[in-house]
C-alpha cells in the first residue's frame, strides 16, 4: 500500500496536499467486497433452516411516501452518477466526465437541501434521529425499533456526513472550473484547494464503501421488503410486525 | 498592406580618460598594447589602426598585443555603450604621437637639427630637407633601447595614469622602445546617430509583417572599418526588429514568474523574420573631437530599427500607434478586428505592466 | 611563453585524459552484465570526421556531450541546449542535426562531421570558413560552427543555391549579433569559391 | 514543480530494438516507465528539465519497417519514423497530398525536421508554457490550471473544447492528416488497430493526461492515407510569431474538389485552436455547391469560429482563425 495523501509542488516549488491517493480506492473497493462475502458467508452459516420469513401478505402498510421514494432514487441515481463519472478518469475510462459530474453534483446539492427542509419541518424527523438507547437495540433481541432500526438510522447519518462533506468540497471544486455561471478565478491558493481534493477524495473513497453496502443489505434476501418498499412505498403488517414496534411507529394503512 | 517607417537612433559615443601603450623592438614592427575586448566588432583592431596611422605603419608591420591581462595592457575603456572606437583611438593615437614624438628627439639627437626637421615615411624618421639623412624605425627603437630613460618607459611617464597602466608600464619598461599616452577627460558628449528608412507588408488577415526593405545609414565620424561598420548596423537591426516585433519579456501577473525562458518563448528573430538584405551607409564625416574623426555606432542602430519599423507598421495601419512594443501578430489583429484586448500586460518591454 | 601549452590545448588534453580513464573503467563496469535485447551496450565505435574512434558512451548521452567532453571536439558549441539555437549544428551522413538533440548512440553506424573535420589535410580551410573569413561574417563567433556545418550541408546538396535558398537551409541556426547578412553573403561567396 | 534547468540528460536506460516484436514488447514491458523515442526533438528538452521523468528510452528509429513512404493499392503508407524532411521532399506526397508535404515542410527549423519524426509531430506534447515549465497543473496531474484564470498568460491556448485545461494541439501534420482523411496504425504486443486520425486525439474533457488514444504499451507504427483526396485542391498555411521554430498561432489546412466552378466537397480542419485539430464540419457542408470565392468565405467565416470561447489573452485567434479558413476556401 503506497501513501494516502498525494503531494505536489506549487508554483514556487512548495510542497502542498494534491489530493487522496487513488490506489486507496483499490483498497477501499476490495476491503468492502471481502467484508461483505465474509457478512455473506456468516449469514449463511447461522441461517437457520426453514426459517419462517414474515409474508408480503395481507394488509399493507405505508412505509414510504411517494415523494419521499422519488427524493431516494433520485439521490441514488445522482450519487452513482457522481461515483461513475469520478472513478472512471481514475481507472482510465476516457468519458467527457466532468459536465456530467458537476451536472448531477448540482441536483444530488439541490435534492440534499431540499431534502433536509422537508425533512426538518414537514416530516417526522425525530423517527430518525440516533438516540443513546438506540445503541442497545442491536444487543437485545427484545427491543424493536420504531420505523428505522439502528443499522439504518446508523448508516443515514453516515451517508449523511459522508455526502455533506462531498458537496461542500465539491462546490468549493466546481467554482474552479469555467462553468455557465461564471469563470474560473483561481482564487483558492493551492495548498487549500488541495486540501479540497483531499477531503473529496476521501469523502468519495468513504461514499464508494458506503454505497456498496448499503447495495449489499439492500438486496439481503431478509431485508429485500425494505428495497420494495423503497420502490412501491409499502410493506405487509406481518412484515411490520416482525420487525418494528407499532408503538413506536404506526403508519397507516396503504390504499 | 505596405508600411512605410523612418527611424531616428542617437547614443552617446564615445569617452576619455582612458591609457594607451605603444612598443617597438630593434625589428621595427609596431606592438599596440591594447585592452579592447572583442565582441566581434572588430574595434579592437580598428582602434589599434590609429595607432599605425599616425606611424604610417603597414598594417602587416603591426601587432595588437590583446586577449590577456598578462601581456601588460594599459587600461582601456569597457566595450559597452557605442564608445570603443571614439576612447580607444584617443589613446592609441595619443602614445603613438608620443612614440613619434620620441623617434623625432633620438634621430635630431643621432643625426643634428632639431626633432621639428624631421618626418617619416616608409618606415623611416628622416630629414625633412633631405630624406636621405635619416634612420629605420628599427634602428630608431633600439637607439631607444639603448638610451632608456623615457624612451623605453623607465622614466618620465604621463602623470595620471591609472594604477592598471602604471603595472603594465612597469612590466614592460627597458623590454623595447615605448610611446605612452594618458587621455586627459574631455568635455562633452560625442554622439552616434543612425537613420534607418524601411517599407513592410502587412498582412491584414494574419496580422504578420514582412520587411521587404531596409536600409539603415550611421553617422559615426570617419569610418575606421566598413566592414565592421556594416555588421554594426545590420547586427542592431536584427535586434531592432525583435525590439519591435517579436521579442515579449513577460512574468507570469500571476505568480510572478518569468515567462520568456528558453528560446521558445524569448523570440530571437531567425533568418527568415529578417528581410533578405539590409542595406547600409554612411556618412564618413570626421569628428572634430577626435584625432581620427571616429565614433562609436553600437546602440543606436537598434534604436533607429526599432523606430522604423514600428512607424512602418503604424502607417500601414493607418496611423494607430500601439505605446507599446513589441507588437505582435496578436496586438494587431486586436487592433483590426476592433478587439478591445489589453495589451499591456503581454507587451512588457515598454516599461509599464 | 610557450605557444603549444595554450589554455585550449591544456582543457583538451584534460578532457582526453579523463575520457581515457572513464573508458577503461567503464569497459569492465559495462561488460559482461546480462541485459535484454535492444539494450545498448556502452562501448561503441564512431566514425567522426573520417576517424573511428572508441567511445564509452553512456546511454542518454547527446551527441554534442560526446563530441565536446568524451573526444574534446569543442568546436561545436552548445547553446540553449534543446534544440532551439543550432550552435551545435553538424552533420551526419551530410544532414545538418542539433547535435545537442540527438543520442550519440543513434549514429554507430553513420558519418559525423564537426568543424574540425573540415580543414582539408594541408591546413586549407574549407571554402566556407575561407568565405566566412573574407567576408568577416562571424561576429562574436559563438553561432559561427553551426552556421558553418548548416551551409556546408546546403552546398553539398545543393551547389548552386540561391541568396533566398542558402537562408531558408541556415535557417535553423540563431545568431543573437545578427550577422545573419554576413553569413548570407559568405555563403554565396563559397559557391564562386567552390566555382 | 518549477523548472530547474540541467544541461545533461538524466540518468535514463535506452533501448534500440531492431525489430518490431521487441520493440512492441518492450513498449508493453516497460509501460509508462518507458519514452517512445522518435527523432526525439520533444523529448530531450522534458528530460534535461526534470520534468518528466521515465527511466527509459525506446528508440523507435531504428525500425526499418516503421520507416519510409510505401504505395499501397489505395493510397500511401507512410512510416510512423519517417522523418519530415523525407516527406516534405517525397516526390510521391508532394505531387498526390502536398498539403501533407507542405505543413511537414514548415515544422520547426531545418535541423529539426532533419530527424524529427511524423509520429514525434503527431504525438508531440502541448506547449502550455505553464505545463512545460513543469508545474503541477491538471495536465500534470495536478488540480489547478494556471493558464485559464483571470491573469494566466493564454495568448497561445484555446478557443474550443477547454475542459479545465487549455491547452492546444502543436502539430502542424495533425491538421493535414486529418483534412487528409488519414488513419492511424496502432501496434501492440496485443494487435494491431486502426483509429481515423480525427478521433486519434483526444481532448482533456475525455483524457486530460494524454493528447491521443494511445495506451499504455502501444506504438503509433504508420499513417495511412488513402487516395480519397489524392490530387485535390489544397491548401495549408500556418501564421506563428516567428517563421522559424515556433509553433502555430493558428494553422489551417484544407482540401477541396470542385466541379467546375463549384465545390463539391471540402475538408478543413485548423490546429492550434482546440486541444485536438478542430475540423469545420458546418463550414465544409455550407461551401459545398458554392465557388471559392471572396463570397463564399466571407458569408461562412463566422461559422468557422461559432462557439469559440477565447480566454482573456487569445481574442485574436478568432479573427485569425476566420482569416485562415477565408483564405482557404478562397484559394
Amino acid at each position: 500500500m503506497g501513501e494516502i495523501v498525494r503531494f505536489k509542488r506549487d508554483v514556487w516549488g512548495e510542497e502542498v496536499i494534491l489530493g487522496v491517493s487513488w490506489d486507496l480506492l483499490y483498497v477501499v473497493f476490495m476491503a468492502i467486497v471481502i467484508l461483505l462475502i465474509a457478512h455473506a458467508i456468516v449469514m449463511a452459516a447461522l441461517a437457520k433452516k426453514n426459517l419462517e420469513r414474515p409474508t408480503g401478505e395481507g394488509r399493507r402498510i405505508v412505509r414510504h411516501e411517494s415523494i419521499d421514494r422519488w427524493f431516494h432514487w433520485l439521490m441514488a441515481a445522482s450519487i452513482l452518477v457522481l461515483i461513475f463519472t469520478g472513478v472512471a478518469p481514475i481507472i482510465g475510462l476516457r468519458i467527457a466526465w466532468l459536465d456530467i459530474h458537476w451536472i448531477s453534483g448540482l441536483i444530488l446539492t439541490f435534492l440534499v437541501i431540499a431534502h433536509i427542509v422537508r425533512a426538518s419541518f414537514w416530516q417526522d424527523f425525530k423517527s430518525m434521529l440516533l438516540m443513546p438507547k438506540d445503541f442497545a437495540e442491536p444487543f437485545d433481541s427484545a427491543r424493536k425499533p420504531g420505523k428505522y432500526y439502528f443499522e439504518q438510522k446508523g448508516m443515514h447519518w453516515a451517508v449523511t456526513v459522508v455526502v455533506l462533506a462531498v458537496i461542500v468540497t465539491g462546490v468549493l471544486m466546481f467554482m474552479q472550473i469555467d462553468s455557465p455561471f461564471w469563470e474560473r478565478t483561481n482564487s483558492m491558493p493551492e495548498d487549500q484547494l488541495g486540501l479540497v481534493f483531499l477531503l473529496h477524495g476521501l469523502s468519495t473513497l468513504a461514499l464508494v464503501a458506503l454505497a456498496a453496502t448499503h447495495i449489499y443489505f439492500a438486496l439481503r434476501p431478509e431485508k429485500i421488503f425494505y428495497t420494495r418498499s423503497m420502490i412501491s412505498g409499502w410493506m405487509s403488517e406481518d412484515e411490520l410486525a416482525a420487525n418494528h414496534d407499532p408503538a413506536k411507529w404506526s403508519p397507516k394503512e396503504a390504499d | 498592406m505596405v508600411g512605410l517607417g523612418i527611424g531616428q537612433g542617437y547614443h552617446n559615443a564615445g569617452r576619455s580618460g582612458m591609457d594607451g601603450i605603444v612598443m617597438m623592438g630593434p625589428d621595427g614592427r609596431l606592438k599596440v598594447h591594447n585592452g579592447v575586448g572583442n565582441l566581434g566588432t572588430y574595434s579592437y583592431a580598428a582602434v589599434s589602426r590609429a595607432a599605425a596611422e599616425v606611424l604610417k605603419m603597414p598594417w602587416d608591420r603591426v601587432d595588437i598585443i590583446t586577449g590577456r591581462t598578462d601581456l601588460h595592457l594599459p587600461i582601456t575603456s569597457p566595450q559597452d555603450g557605442s564608445n570603443s572606437i571614439f576612447t580607444n583611438t584617443r589613446t592609441f593615437y595619443g602614445a603613438a604621437q608620443d612614440m613619434l614624438t620620441k623617434m623625432k628627439e633620438i634621430a635630431a639627437n643621432d643625426l643634428g637639427g632639431a626633432p621639428e626637421d624631421y618626418d617619416i615615411s616608409n618606415e623611416r624618421v628622416h630629414q625633412i630637407a633631405d630624406d636621405s639623412a635619416g634612420m629605420t624605425f628599427g634602428e630608431v627603437a633600439a637607439r631607444g633601447l639603448e638610451l632608456g630613460g623615457k624612451y623605453t618607459g623607465e622614466a618620465e611617464l604621463p602623470e595620471e595614469l591609472a594604477e592598471w597602466t602604471q603595472i603594465a608600464a612597469d612590466r614592460l619598461a627597458g623590454t623595447g622602445f615605448m610611446g605612452i599616452f594618458h587621455d586627459p577627460r574631455h568635455e562633452g558628449n560625442p554622439p552616434g546617430f543612425t537613420v534607418t528608412c524601411c517599407e513592410i507588408e502587412l498582412d491584414k488577415e494574419t496580422g504578420k509583417i514582412e520587411i521587404h526593405d531596409m536600409i539603415s545609414i550611421g553617422e559615426a565620424g570617419t569610418i575606421m572599418h566598413p566592414k565592421g561598420m556594416d555588421n554594426q548596423l545590420v547586427g542592431g537591426a536584427v535586434w531592432g526588429i525583435g525590439l519591435s516585433a517579436l521579442e515579449r519579456h513577460l512574468y507570469d501577473p500571476q505568480n510572478g514568474i518569468p515567462a520568456s525562458t528558453g528560446y521558445w518563448q524569448s523570440k530571437v528573430p531567425t533568418y527568415l523574420d529578417c528581410p533578405l538584405k539590409i542595406d547600409t551607409g554612411w556618412v564618413d564625416l570626421p569628428d572634430p573631437e577626435n584625432p581620427v574623426g571616429a565614433r562609436g555606432i553600437g546602440e543606436p542602430s537598434q534604436g533607429s530599427v526599432s523606430a522604423a519599423l514600428t512607424a512602418a507598421i503604424t502607417d500601414a495601419l493607418d496611423g494607430h500607434i500601439f505605446g507599446a512594443s513589441p507588437i505582435t501578430t496578436d496586438m494587431i489583429l486586436n487592433h483590426i478586428a476592433g478587439t478591445s484586448e489589453e495589451s499591456v500586460p503581454l507587451a512588457q518591454n515598454n516599461y509599464r505592466g | 611563453m610557450n605557444p603549444k601549452l595554450t589554455r585550449r590545448r591544456f582543457i583538451k588534453g584534460v578532457i582526453a585524459s579523463g575520457a581515457a580513464a572513464t573508458t577503461t573503467a567503464a569497459w569492465y563496469s559495462a561488460t559482461g552484465q546480462e541485459r535484454p535485447s535492444g539494450f545498448v551496450e556502452r562501448l561503441v565505435r564512431i566514425n567522426v570526421n573520417g576517424q573511428v574512434r572508441n567511445v564509452d558512451v553512456e546511454p542518454q548521452e547527446t551527441l554534442a556531450s560526446t563530441l565536446r567532453y568524451k573526444l574534446g571536439l569543442t568546436g561545436t558549441k552548445l547553446g540553449c541546449n534543446r534544440g532551439e539555437c543550432g550552435a551545435c549544428t553538424v552533420l551526419v551522413n551530410d544532414v545538418p542535426t542539433y547535435a545537442c538533440s540527438v543520442l550519440t548512440h543513434s549514429f554507430k553506424n553513420d558519418r559525423i562531421e564537426t568543424v574540425e573535420g573540415l580543414e582539408s589535410a594541408n591546413g586549407d580551410l574549407h571554402p566556407v570558413q575561407q568565405a566566412f573569413v573574407e567576408e568577416l561574417a562571424p561576429q562574436c563567433g559563438y553561432c559561427t560552427p553551426g552556421q558553418i556545418m548548416s551551409a556546408v550541408g546546403l552546398l553539398r546538396e545543393n551547389a548552386n543555391p540561391t541568396r533566398d535558398e542558402a537562408r531558408h537551409a541556415l535557417a535553423g541556426n540563431i545568431c543573437r549579433c545578427g550577422s545573419y547578412d554576413s553569413y548570407l553573403d559568405g555563403v554565396m561567396r563559397a559557391v564562386e569559391l567552390i566555382g | 514543480m518549477v523548472a530547474t534547468s540541467h544541461d545533461v540528460m538524466p540518468d535514463i536506460e535506452l533501448y534500440q530494438p531492431a525489430d518490431e516484436a521487441t520493440a512492441l514488447d518492450l513498449a508493453s514491458r516497460l509501460g509508462n516507465e518507458g519514452w517512445l523515442l522518435g527523432g526525439g526533438q520533444d523529448t530531450y528538452g522534458w528530460l534535461k528539465d526534470r520534468n518528466k521523468n521515465p527511466s527509459a528510452m525506446i528508440e523507435l528509429t531504428q525500425i526499418d519497417a516503421w520507416k519510409g513512404i510505401t504505395e499501397t493499392v489505395d493510397g500511401i503508407e507512410i512510416g510512423a519514423v519517417t522523418t519530415l524532411t523525407d516527406i516534405a521532399r517525397d516526390p510521391l506526397i508532394q505531387s498526390r497530398f502536398g498539403l501533407l508535404a507542405e505543413a511537414a515542410g514548415i515544422v520547426a527549423s531545418p535541423q529539426i525536421r532533419n530527424v524529427g519524426t511524423l509520429g514525434g509531430n503527431l504525438i508531440q506534447d502541448t506547449r502550455c508554457w505553464y505545463y512545460r515549465r513543469g508545474l503541477d497543473c491538471y495536465r500534470a496531474g495536478g488540480n489547478i490550471c494556471y493558464a485559464d484564470s483571470p491573469e494566466g498568460l493564454n495568448r497561445e491556448h484555446a478557443l474550443f473544447g477547454a475542459s479545465r485545461c487549455v491547452a492546444v494541439t502543436p502539430s502542424d501534420t495533425a491538421p493535414a492528416l486529418v483534412a487528409l482523411d488519414a488513419t492511424m496504425v496502432i501496434s501492440s504486443t496485443s494487435g494491431q488497430r486502426e483509429i481515423p486520425a480525427q478521433d486519434f486525439f483526444v481532448g482533456p474533457d475525455r483524457d486530460i493526461l494524454n493528447m491521443t488514444v494511445l495506451n499504455e504499451g502501444e506504438i503509433l507504427t504508420a499513417v495511412r492515407i488513402p487516395n480519397t483526396w489524392a490530387n485535390a485542391e489544397f491548401y495549408f498555411e500556418k501564421v506563428a510569431d516567428r517563421n522559424v521554430w515556433d509553433f502555430a498561432l493558428v494553422n489551417v489546412a484544407a482540401a477541396f474538389r470542385t466541379s467546375g466552378e463549384n465545390i463539391e466537397d471540402a475538408r478543413i480542419v485548423c490546429g492550434a485552436v482546440e486541444c485536438v485539430p478542430r475540423r469545420l464540419q458546418d463550414v465544409e457542408a455550407a461551401i459545398r455547391g458554392r465557388s471559392r470565392s471572396d463570397s463564399t468565405a466571407n458569408a461562412v467565416a463566422d461559422m468557422a469560429t461559432a462557439g469559440a470561447r477565447p480566454l482573456n489573452y487569445n481574442n485574436f485567434k478568432v479573427p485569425l482563425m476566420q482569416n485562415l479558413v477565408k483564405r482557404a476556401i478562397r484559394g
